[in-house]
């Protein structure tokens, strides 16, 4: 018997990784050390949930550049990313504030301005894409796309003749993020990961994605992590991860804590004003004026905060005022 | 407006009048006025509606109230299964998914929405995006489409900025036609397309030809209101009837299902104080 | 605004169905009313794990024939239905007794004397067959399959060459059943289903299946079903379900009760000794001997069975002693 | 056989050697010197490798007892994670599977293997099916087969029931060939095929040309043994060694994970008095 045995096939294909380390525990700024310039960049969570807001805001501080993202419904976590000038291509298919306060105005600047290139995609779309890359597929059918400018937009769909019923078909093809960026709930020290209520795209990207680096509310041990309901996404995808307490914010990671509507409106208010204003009004103060997690949650109020978005958990009426534009 | 009802009111009962009982109806997000629609058949004549809501993928919910973002646990609230992301579409691929509510900042006569740019072909407005509204435009059984800003005043120049337009600089949902004016059914989708619209100055339908056509009027606006505001001429049904006002219950109902009036939001500031009744 | 709006694009394409109706319990025999002669079903659970037996056992008592069974590794489930006569045709996997008894004896006899086509498939190419269905597409591709035998016995397969990357790759078309039959834990009167433990292909066949009916240890309310962590098939992909108290004996169904092992091996000995044989020593006595669930579940024990079975809780010992080939 | 260490034992400590640490691997189903082999790996040389659980697709379990059946809650328990079938397919598909484990009641000398039917035109013996073996052959980084009936004695008149054949009469998972002489590397398929074998009378590697090689023997079995046994003539090592036994502290942990010693139904009945040292 070999050490290294024999290989009649001489398939030299590498596949795709799996992170076998038995500790994977770091601090956010080795974390963010996964994501290189010009790298593809699946976002985590969606609209005003669980978005990896700390490992975003430490992104821009290092000045990572050239990002393509690509994701399905996203607000300030995309918009943030452009403001910080880490993006120069979006393959999202939403990105904005939704009936709250509207359209995204950092991204829409990147846009408009032509730095970051628009290459919009569609959730389903996104999901085949991610899927071919998780099956080990070059590509997945889709019966929809073809007649919509989207499909215009997208000279690498192609199409195809179905040769069961003799009908067109669409054809996406595979993507695989460099790295997915998620924020979960839960982890272990293994790199097993917990995901609470809506996964959204978050298990496919973990998935699809060659490296998947996690901030986490808290580190649990393995059994805990079982009671809780167990690992959604499985250590082997899982590059590293970090707890990072609130690093969400202000976006929502329930149980822990609602989504800030009152910083996301100041947020939103100094984007509008033009790219100067956000720069000195919000980027200084809250990412590059903040030289870790800890002093960024200082900077936003502290354990008064905190206390105040986890307390949705006293009933409907505490849980609906913190809808309010201004903190209580 | 105490006494009356309210223009999102009307609008909210009208797009829940086009849901119906035993079938399968998803909204998206950032759509207040359609997630209401929505609680509201669910809770009146279609109890046995499979209510998915947008964002989360809840399944049937109960929230306490509506709250201004769609992925919150406010909105997953009492739903008595989940879903996952791919699991809402492959049922919309699958021919599972019986409705679904589609908008856009251009609505062509076809049905087709641009949530995509303005501008066919210099970027001039990045709007948001069409979420999964381009896939499901072509996979679901049928949408209604809807918007609260139809109304298009003139400006110093005497200048318009449709929402209805004559074409779309962009299609991102498909309508009846896409814009080299082929039908769906041509390329094997298998969704029937837009069969209403809800706006703030009227509803429609579309004919047998896929054409939008104007079936209702709010007791406050006439065809005119809408041949003015309106980029193409939509064509009008035999017999343009008064929408319906909702039952006092219904009311009550949105009343209590958005405390905040979050939906209102939705609605152009001079239309927040029409109301009817 | 119309009752019956019109419809522009004039498609008739009926659609994969929805099971809407607000309360879906019935009765076993009421249950099986929906497996009809001729179809293709779809068994839930696996090897010797909560297999709907109880279903299995009525539907022979019904006198159901001519089913064509797909799925991926079964056991007493499939070889029980082949013994009854009701099935023509296997696309099944596997279906054994793997290491504790060996081959299959009455699904063997049906393969060899021709009342069963024999159609192997293999577990991922029933996984991707399903999944073509629920997306709602013709055909899904894979890249295995070609090169083996397994292959050349499905004239269905087809083969094309990839437009990305000019490799040829397998197609196998969508497979629909016309019913799953699946048994859980849990069950709430709307039809939501929570399976505990491995699913095996059990969501899989839920949402790819024309129908679903499901046996259930125990209807409860759907607050009990979200606190026992929530259903993993949603109702509308369930047609109906009957409380089933001890349905996938003598298979095993955690947490309730572990494989009766010793019932399998006197299975075992009575189908190796020939169809006869089979059809005295336990078709008569168990089948059609026992015209309800309830009198099937007195002549194999009763409560002592259900608490003897119930007992891998006490620890170790006590799970490890269930597996000698004699009842406690 | 006090004080011995079993065949069972050794082709178990055989099978675990061809395990890398850092690796993914899977057992099947009716496979327990695998499963043993896998947990064997886990707990000494390979403490990172990533064990999935045939049948329950739980990850790294940590089970109390071997059951005689795999998809029992047994063979689960202390799973840190579990896996969905389709996850786990995905996985080898997606070229993330490292390993697999297959066998047949035909192997052949390019390592294909047959567990669906003998008889190559006319059914003969209907076998129980490959389970995942088809699909996982073509996909996996590599694969170990094993077999305890590689001997086979003559009968009365002189004829053997070879389990490792010239030509399978079906090929349910495929190795270096296919029956009519292809490479899987010309089908395009990504697995590096099958690259050891563990039998009741050696071990093997395969050449660079794929075929059948022996490399090791049982203190009790000869080159003549295995030629005798084998319906082809397999390649011979330049140096066929002794293969090694297990070290105690892995004997001990194979005793105690399988207390019922249901790893040796895999064995003929006279091939369970077989010991060494």
């Amino acid at each position: 018997m070999t050490d290294a045995p024999t290989n009649g096939n001489g398939s030299d294909w590498p596949g795709a990784p799996v992170h076998t380390a038995g500790d994977k525990r770091t601090e956010l700024d080795e974390l963010i050390g996964h994501v290189e310039n010009g790298n593809t960049v699946a976002v985590g969570g969606g609209l005003s949930s669980r978005e990896p807001m700390a490992i975003i805001r430490a992104l821009i501080r290092k000045g990572v550049k050239d990002l393509n993202v690509v994701g399905s419904a996203h607000g300030i976590d995309i918009d943030l990313l452009c403001a910080g000038g880490c993006v120069s291509e979006s393959s999202e298919s939403y990105v904005g504030f939704e009936q709250d306060f509207g359209m995204a105005p950092n991204y829409r600047r990147a846009c408009e301005s032509g730095d970051v290139k628009v290459n919009d995609s569609c959730c389903y779309t996104v999901v085949q894409q991610l899927r071919a890359t998780i099956m080990g597929l070059p590509f997945m059918p889709v019966r929809s796309i073809r007649g919509t400018s989207v499909f215009d937009m997208h000279p690498e769909y192609k199409t195809m003749t179905c040769p069961y019923t003799g009908e067109e078909l669409t054809l996406v093809p595979a993507v695989q993020p460099d790295v997915a960026i998620i924020h979960a709930q839960y982890g272990d020290a293994h790199g097993n990961l917990r995901i609470e209520g809506p996964p959204v795209a978050d298990i496919l990207f973990a998935k699809a994605s060659k490296k998947v680096v996690a901030s986490v509310e808290e580190i649990v041990s393995n059994e805990r992590l079982k009671e809780l309901g167990g690992a959604n996404i499985p250590y082997f995808y899982v590059t590293a991860l970090a707890e990072v307490p609130m690093g969400a914010h202000p976006t929502a990671c329930y149980p822990f804590y609602a989504y800030d509507r009152p910083h996301t409106k100041d947020y939103y208010d100094q984007a509008k004003q033009g790219a100067e204003a956000f720069k000195s009004g919000y980027l200084d103060p809250f990412v590059f004026g903040c030289t870790s997690h800890e002093a960024y949650l200082e900077k936003v109020g502290g354990e008064d905060t905190a206390r105040h978005l986890g307390s949705w958990k006293d009933g409907d009426e505490a849980w609906m005022s913190l809808y309010g534009s201004t903190p209580a | 407006m105490s006494g009356q009802v309210t223009l999102g009111e009307t609008m909210i009962a009208a797009i829940a009048r086009t849901i119906d009982d035993g079938t399968a109806a998803f909204h998206g997000f950032g759509s207040p006025l359609v997630q209401l629609a929505l609680h509201v058949a669910k809770r009146t004549h279609a109890p046995d509606l499979v209510l998915v809501a947008g964002a989360t993928y809840g399944i049937n919910p109960n929230p306490p109230f509506l709250a201004p973002t769609s992925n919150d646990w406010v909105m997953d609230r009492g739903s008595e299964a989940a879903l996952d992301i791919e699991e809402l579409f492959d049922l919309a691929a699958a021919g599972r998914m019986d409705r679904m509510f589609l908008s856009g900042l251009q609505i062509d006569k076809w049905g087709s929405c641009n949530v995509t740019r303005l501008g066919a072909n210099e970027l001039k407005l990045k709007l948001p995006g069409g979420g999964g509204g381009c896939n499901l435009s072509c996979d679901v059984g049928a949408m209604t489409l809807w918007t609260a800003a139809h109304r298009a005043p003139a400006n110093d120049q005497g200048k318009r900025r449709y929402r209805l337009v004559e074409k779309c600089d962009f299609i991102t949902n498909l309508g009846h036609r896409t814009l080299d004016g082929r039908r769906p059914a041509e390329l094997g989708h298998r969704g029937g397309g837009p069969d209403s619209l809800v706006t703030d100055l009227g509803v429609f339908d579309f004919d047998d030809d896929g054409h939008m056509r104007l079936t209702g009027l709010y007791s406050d606006t006439s065809v005119d209101d809408v041949m003015e505001s309106t980029q193409f001429e939509p064509k009008l049904a035999d017999d343009v009837a008064t929408i319906p006002l909702p039952e006092p219950e219904v009311v009550e109902l949105i009343r209590r299902l958005d405390p905040m009036r979050i939906h209102e939001r939705e609605l152009q500031p001079g239309d927040r104080k029409r109301g009817f009744g």
